[in-house]
């Protein structure tokens, strides 16, 4: 034991700020960023309440929430700087030279080493360092070039060494070495993480402005405001990590600030209880976790850096069922992490928390960890999955029901908060599904476009719920938009940018998602290499008719028909609407980053795919991505399916329920059961009265007043009778299944499997109470026989 | 001819041992369960001196005078504890003595 | 010296009517022990079988050891146990009151430990014989004591020191 | 009487050759407990002031001997205690009874560094309990010379009375609290299952000397090691083990822990929890690596067994518990399963250097966290007065630092990276793994599990104390003696270290295979 040597025998770290120039150097510093969030927690937690108030303006603001914005914003700012440079050192890398080098080590031919030396030097040139990393060599360094292309060198033991070309940038020294494991720390920056360093760091600033009016007063203020630092440091940890143990470190961090945010109020007993059941469902997925980078590690020759797990699993060196099994476990982390279908439970329930933070934790960014996670790891599931050449695996699989379920439950919640979560749900379900038919770029733009209108969606039901303190739409809410104007803009143009309607992001990503699919050829689409996975195209449109329909219902619920709440609402103030307007900008275009190719011609082509190319990883160590074809048909098909959805509801709510409520003179939610009997009619209701008219005459004018003769009284007919009872039959069925899914299926079942493992390890425990007994002579007999008995068994046995 | 088997001693061992086991099992007066002790105790030693007597070695002797020594000092102090219990509790039934449990 | 002289003119059969006669009345007085309801009769049949082992020890050939068990347990233990059942005023038929499931639970621990000891003891040392022919010398534990054991020695000085201390503090009253 | 010694004419006794040197530790620590017991005597009640400073101060010192001894050992090497002249060597040969390699001298390092901190928890509580001082600190000294001696002891009578005089000083101090009847009850529930608990190892320890007629144990290893199988190996190797289950508190000889930790002065329990629980497993490795060695198919099997049973039992005992000490008494009974969990896999030639480090490794990890939460949990109570963990509620509001320091132990405890915690469990996961056997896999599968389930309370602890209102709204802030702040600090920058930068202390339990195994 060489003790005394312990410290200096930590390779040195060596960085070599060699980024070809001063501008692209962040991207070897992008470390700073999470350090910011963390200092900021520290500063935050232990002077926060010492430190009073500032005046800005004229407010008086606490300096907690201050420290905390400008901390916040000072990393979106390094955020925005490190994506100017990504692309710059993106578009710098020579893709030809990659491919070429790719093409040698893919054929297993070894460069010699007058290769290797003539690539070195070709890296020297464009002023790029060379990464070295293997067996023998010891991790010296690890650095990419800015104006070039980056080459990670493998130096066998022999001599002979094998240079992969990676956009991507390393950097990292050995944590430590202990018990025969190594342990390298460090940090990978590309596509991935630059997307989600963005995302994080504007969702992150927009939540702490908000969050400075929503628990304005609040007693735990300062508290708050350290663990959105924290949470937002861990985040940051999490996405920029270059090996597993970083990556499970940050998976187990935001999970602890998960729950110490949504128990905010701890005061309130389901509060508390959601936090826990949220942090153990999670602890579930985490031991996949833990099990499953622990079977990479062995697997890849004792090493967590993922980078050369995901080389491993794509040259074929780790055996496909090792792959299966680690690819399994991962993805029970994926289904707590990201809600998954049977492992969702939890995320619903940790809505309990305060609204900005299921903004920012439950819908942007943590909730898509597991996501991330698949993208990072994606060669490991992409070999153990055989996604290429199936048409069906467990990821697909689970993602497609994930889909449909989540967005069948978001049909039957009254607190707006469960709707937008089960959405949440539902559109993780469409990653992880997008990811599991091989559509990696399409997953992470859904996940990318997701980040904002979800954000936006649950920023203005808080907005709502901050107005009229509940969160029951039934009980509290109608009619919110006279009072609410701004907040119900952009509740809609969220809305509408989730439902997927064009030409709203939305629209862009879960396009490409169903393209990505490749199922049913006769929609022109194709999955590239991949396989044609039917069911989830099927899944996938259902769920797009869902999305629209339940959206709508939260619509028509919250802002409109008439204010069925208690007090006076009034719209929120500018810190809670900006953060709003910004987000619906944001929905809205962030779906032209990546138009699909053929959809702009001419001289504007090069907007085509941006996201794509600036994303995707350039690397040996990364399978095949492929790129589907896209397809006017699919996307006519689904607008069409896609339209269908909200279509009936708006039928249901706004010509039905609405007729309904003017009759019975009051808001009314739902159409009550069977036809009621005839109520006098309120003066009250008669404006609204007036308004269904209004509503039907248009109707009328435009389906059958277009036509005469036959012609408009079939469709007059069929208006009245078909469309009618088939609409109504529709929207009634649809609220059943979601209604029968929710009471029979999600809550006994999956929520009760839950509980009821929790009850009974407690009631075992209880149990085992029993023989604690506190009699000595009892314990000594447990003793003696416990003794005779295992000595006997053994005796016996062997 | 008559052989003396190391047998014989090893299962006058074991039944002062089950005896003492039983002893501190079902005795409920303090002092006495401290005596069951002994017999256990005792099992022992006759093992370890059989032992050294059949393998011809030495170990066991001393290693039984060290229990002898050991007990010795065990006895002392589980009489010390009693005697606390007797002014505390004015009681030395074992079973009376379960105020933590659960 | 008595083994000794045993020893040197009837090897076996003497030394098997002792064994079997001392192994029965140290049984019989185990069997008292754990069952009498007297405690001061518990003690004084616990002597009988602490004697009985220094017999089987010096019948073994281990005549320190024998000497040594008369002079701690029954010159030292029993009256400590005497001082204890004196000082704790234990009654007379003190464990009347013992219910038969815990007796039954204790008899079937026991029997249960006996069945795996002795299964065990039988299925190695099936019919192996003690053929010792000379008793071990005081000079040679001594010896043995003073070489090898002398940290195991030196440690329980301290544990009986240490255990003396204690024992004190807790039982004086204070 | 007389006769009988003169009778002895035999060789000349030989004196062994004997290492001061390698001896030097013991020798201080001895001589530390001879002065606390006659500064007592001398000095009498004037001497209470300084001798928790005396006993502190003392055990400091002996750190500075074993760090000699230390850098000796370091690359493997093995000091002898004591030598002696076989005939026809030259050299003298080292007798295998104490043996001091780098294995030991680890474990003296952490039985002399906890029972400093564990001074350092009573220095306050012992003094302003109103308890006999000056023979606290003294038998607290001769426990920790009899862990000290077991870390070297490799024949059988020397792990016997080095477990005896561990054990019976700690017995007298679980009842150190002599009015109190709970102290007492725990006192007393210690000592008998103790008493019971070393009676069947001992009964073991014959039949494995009758096995062959030595007590050290490579003579064992050599007569059961690899031979057919053999009931009364078995039988010894199992009643043997049963006698350090019990010091760990392994499932089912575990009960005594939560009644005894309750009664027991706070310190004491810390101390029971602590040391006297890593000298059950100090004897436990030194019987598996070096006496039972070869005798996988016994030991393997048996401690899979309580590894699973403590892990499993022991989490599902403390969800249900109310009292802190309990709690932690079951959550350190799931621990000792999660510490035994790689000697399951030992048998293991491969491994068996990783499974052996892992433990040691866990050990120290183990020792700071729980010594801390006691710690924690000492400097509240001078507050609230209680162990109850709804008294602890809203502790941040008053003692942010303790609370922050607790919930750092508890997370470490629940094994949430970065922290020491977790790299012990990532450690004993990755040899379980490694072994790659079935029953390996099953093994990792259950302490998953149980990592789940474990979460919870202590989870929950944290959320009280972080999140509730303190009782009666009362915000008086509590005074931790200096004493406390000291063992605080030691425990949780190690607790931190190990699990932040392990590699500064990570060789520290990087240690080779037991001398003779």
């Amino acid at each position: 034991m060489k003790f005394l040597l312990a410290a200096s025998e930590v390779p040195e770290v060596s960085f070599t700020s060699d980024v070809g120039g001063g501008f692209n150097i962040i991207l070897e510093y992008v470390w700073v960023i999470p350090l910011i969030m963390a200092l900021s927690f520290a500063v935050i937690l232990f002077f926060g309440k010492s430190l009073g108030s500032i005046k800005i303006g004229d407010s008086e603001t606490p300096a907690s929430s201050t420290i905390g914005i400008a901390a916040v914003g000072t990393c979106f700012l390094l955020s925005l700087w490190a994506g100017a440079a990504w692309i710059d050192h993106r578009d710098n890398f020579p893709e030809a030279d990659a491919t070429s080098v790719l093409e040698h080590g893919g054929d297993g031919e070894h460069s010699d080493d007058a290769e290797h030396s003539d690539e070195a030097e070709h890296s020297d040139e464009e002023g790029a360092p060379a990464y070295f990393d293997g067996d023998g060599a010891p991790l010296v360094d690890a650095s990419v070039g800015g104006a070039g292309a980056a080459a990670l060198v493998e130096a066998g033991e022999d001599g002979h060494s094998e240079v992969h070309a990676s956009v991507a940038i390393l950097k990292g020294f050995t944590w430590f070495q202990s018990g025969g494991h190594e342990f390298t720390v460090g940090i990978l920056v590309d596509g991935p993480t630059i997307l989600m360093l963005f995302v994080v760091t504007l969702i992150s600033l927009l939540v702490h402005i908000y969050s400075t009016d929503y628990v304005h007063g609040d007693r735990r203020y300062t508290h708050f405001f350290a663990f959105l630092s924290l949470f937002t440091a861990s985040m940051l940890f999490l996405i920029m990590s270059r090996s597993t143990v970083q990556f499970i470190t940050a998976w187990e961090l935001v999970g602890v600030c998960s729950f110490a945010l949504i128990g905010h109020w701890w005061e309130e007993k389901p509060n508390s209880d959601a936090a826990l059941k949220a942090f153990l469902t999670n602890r579930v997925g985490d031991m996949g976790l833990l099990i499953g980078m622990i079977i990479l590690y062995f697997a890849a020759g004792r090493t967590f850096d993922i980078m050369t797990i995901n080389e491993m699993a794509v040259a074929g060196e780790i055996p496909r069922n090792t792959l299966l099994i680690a690819a399994l476990c991962l993805t029970a982390a994926v289904m707590s992490k990201s809600g998954q279908f049977i492992l969702h439970t939890w995320l619903p329930d940790a809505m309990a928390g305060p609204t900005p933070v299921s903004a920012l934790i439950h819908a942007a960014t943590m909730v898509v960890a597991g996501v991330y996670m698949i993208a990072r790891l994606y060669p490991v599931f992409f070999e153990g999955f055989a996604i290429s050449g199936s048409s069906i695996n467990a990821l697909a699989l689970i993602g497609a029901i994930t889909v449909v379920f989540g967005g069948m439950l978001a049909f039957v919640q009254d607190d707006i908060k469960k709707v937008l979560a089960y959405s949440t749900v539902s559109q993780l379900g469409y990653m992880v599904m997008a990811l599991g038919v091989g559509a990696w770029t399409a997953a992470l733009f859904h996940l990318f476009t997701h980040a904002f209108f979800k954000a936006g969606l649950f920023l203005g039901a808080g907005s709502v719920a901050h107005s009229v303190h509940s969160f029951d739409m039934k009980k509290d809410m109608g009619g919110m938009r006279k009072f609410m104007p701004t907040t119900f803009k952009t509740f809609v143009i969220c809305s509408i940018s989730l439902a997927g309607v064009f030409p709203f992001a939305g629209f862009w990503s879960k396009d490409e998602i169903l393209v990505g699919t490749g199922g049913w050829g006769l929609f022109g689409g194709s999955g590239g290499s991949n396989g044609a996975y039917t069911l989830m195209l099927v899944m996938g449109l259902v769920g797009a008719m869902l999305t629209g329909a339940y959206m709508t219902r939260v619509i028509y619920l919250t802002f409109f028909g008439e204010f069925r709440g208690h007090g006076h609402p009034h719209e929120s103030g500018k810190r809670i609407t900006i953060p709003l307007v910004i987000l619906s900008v944001f929905a809205v275009g962030a779906g032209l980053l990546n138009l699909p190719p053929g959809f702009i011609t001419g001289e504007e082509a090069g907007w085509q795919e941006r996201f794509g190319h600036f994303i995707e990883p350039q690397s040996a160590a990364f399978p095949p991505i492929g790129h589907a074809t896209p397809s006017y048909t699919l996307a006519i098909v689904a607008s069409i399916l896609g339209l269908l959805g909200p279509a009936i509801a708006v039928f249901y709510y706004f010509n039905r329920v609405e007729a309904r409520s003017k009759v019975e003179g009051r808001s009314l939610t739902e159409l009550p059961d069977g036809l009621t009997s005839r109520v006098p009619i309120a003066k009250a209701g008669h404006t609204l009265l007036a308004e269904k008219y209004y509503l039907d005459h248009l109707y009328t004018d435009v389906i059958a007043g277009g036509t005469k003769g036959p012609v408009a009284d079939m469709a007059d007919w069929s208006n009245k009778h078909l469309i009618d009872n088939v609409i109504d039959t529709a929207g009634r069925t649809a609220v059943t299944a979601g209604q029968f899914v929710y009471t029979k299926i999600d809550q006994p079942l999956v929520d009760g499997a839950v509980d009821g493992a929790g009850k009974a390890s407690s009631a075992f425990g209880d149990e085992l109470r029993k023989s604690q007994t506190g009699k000595v002579q009892q314990y000594a007999a447990y003793l003696f026989a416990a003794a005779a008995v295992l000595a006997g068994v053994l005796i016996i046995v062997i | 001819m008559t052989e003396v088997y190391l047998n014989q001693f090893l299962i006058l061992a074991a039944v002062l041992f089950s005896i003492g086991v039983y002893g501190v099992l079902a005795r409920r007066n303090g002092v006495m369960v401290l005596m069951s002790i002994e017999l256990i105790l005792n099992s022992v030693n006759i093992n370890l001196v059989a032992f050294s007597a059949f393998r011809g070695t030495l170990g066991g002797e001393v290693f039984a005078l060290f229990v002898i020594a050991v007990a010795a000092a065990e006895v002392g102090v589980g009489l010390a504890l009693v005697l606390l219990l007797y002014r505390n509790s004015k009681t030395i039934d074992f079973s009376e003595v379960d105020a933590m449990k659960g | 010296m008595t083994d000794a002289v045993i020893l040197a003119y009837d090897p076996e059969v003497p030394r098997q009517i002792a064994f079997f006669l001392i192994a029965a009345v140290m049984v019989f007085s185990a069997f008292r022990v754990v069952t009498t309801k007297n405690v001061v009769h518990a003690a004084l049949y616990l002597v009988l079988v602490l004697a009985g082992v220094a017999a089987q020890f010096i019948l073994l050939g281990a005549e320190f050891v024998g000497v040594t068990q008369v002079l701690v347990y029954i010159g030292a233990v029993i009256v400590l146990f005497l001082f204890g059942i004196m000082l704790t005023r234990a009654e007379l038929g003190d464990d009347e009151s013992v219910a038969t499931e815990r007796r039954g639970m204790a008899a079937l621990t026991g029997v249960l430990l006996f069945g795996v000891m002795t299964y065990a003891v039988v299925d190695v040392f099936d019919d192996q014989t003690i053929d010792r022919t000379e008793a071990s010398t005081t000079g040679q534990i001594g010896d043995a004591i003073f070489k090898e054991y002398i940290i195991p020695f030196e440690a329980v000085s301290v544990l009986l020191l240490a255990a003396l201390i204690g024992a004190i503090v807790i039982a004086r009253k204070d | 009487m007389l006769d009988l010694l003169a009778q002895a004419a035999q060789p000349e006794f030989a004196r062994p050759r004997i290492d001061w040197f390698a001896l030097s530790p013991e020798l201080v620590l001895l001589s530390l407990g001879a002065l606390l017991t006659l500064l007592d005597v001398v000095f009498a009640e004037r001497a209470k002031a300084i001798t928790s400073a005396i006993a502190g101060l003392g055990l400091v010192g002996v750190i500075i001997p074993l760090v000699a001894v230390w850098t000796r050992v370091n690359d493997g090497d093995v000091l002898y205690a004591f030598a002696e002249k076989k005939p026809g060597a030259t050299d003298p040969v080292g007798l295998e009874h104490y043996v001091i390699d780098e294995y030991a001298i680890v474990m003296k390092i952490l039985f002399v560094l906890v029972g400093y901190v564990v001074v350092l928890l009573s220095t306050n509580y012992v003094a302003e309990g109103d308890y006999w001082e000056s023979e606290y600190y003294g038998l607290l000294i001769s426990s920790i010379l009899g862990m000290v001696v077991m870390a070297s002891a490799r024949d059988l009578i020397g792990i016997f009375v080095a477990l005896e005089l561990l054990s019976i000083p700690a017995y007298l101090l679980a009842a150190w609290r002599k009015r109190d009847k709970l102290s007492n009850e725990a006192g007393l529930k210690y000592y008998l299952m103790g008493v019971f608990a070393s009676a069947v190892m001992l009964y073991g320890m014959s039949l494995l000397y009758g096995t062959t007629g030595s007590t050290l144990l490579v003579d064992i290893s050599k007569a059961v090691g690899g031979r057919e199988s053999s009931s009364i190996a078995t039988l010894g190797i199992v009643f043997v083990a049963v006698g350090f289950a019990f010091k760990v508190s392994a499932v089912p000889f575990h009960n005594w822990a939560p009644d005894t930790y309750e009664g027991a002065p706070t310190p004491v329990t810390a101390f029971l929890a602590v040391a006297s629980k890593t000298a059950g497993f100090v004897a436990l490795l030194t019987l598996v690596y070096v006496g039972f060695w070869g005798r996988g198919d016994v030991y393997e099997p048996l401690m899979w067994f309580l590894a699973a049973a403590s892990m499993t039992i022991g989490n599902l005992l403390a969800l249900r518990q109310t009292n802190f000490v309990r709690m932690m008494a079951y959550s350190g009974v799931a621990q000792t399963g999660f510490i035994i969990a790689p000697l399951a896999v030992a048998g293991n030639g491969d491994i068996a250097d990783a499974a052996l480090s892992t433990t040691v490794n866990y050990l120290a990890i183990y020792a700071a966290m729980n010594l801390g939460a006691f710690g924690v949990l000492i400097a509240l109570a001078r507050k609230t007065r209680s162990a109850e963990i709804s008294d602890m509620r809203g502790a941040f509001h008053y003692a942010p630092g303790l609370t922050a320091v607790m919930t750092v132990f508890l997370f470490s405890l629940a094994g949430i990276p970065p922290i020491g915690g977790w790299f012990a469990k990532f450690r004993v996961f990755s040899v379980l793994v490694q072994d790659d056997s079935v029953s390996g896999y099953l093994l990792a599968v259950v302490v998953a599990v149980n990592s789940v389930i474990a979460l919870y309370y202590y989870a929950s602890v944290a959320r009280t104390m972080w999140a509730d209102e303190a009782p009666d709204g009362d915000l008086t802030p509590v005074n931790v003696p200096p004493s406390l702040v000291a063992a605080l600090g030691i425990t949780v920058a190690i607790t931190l270290v190990f699990g932040i930068l392990p590699s500064v202390v990570g060789d520290f339990t990087d240690v080779s295979l037991l001398a003779g195994g």
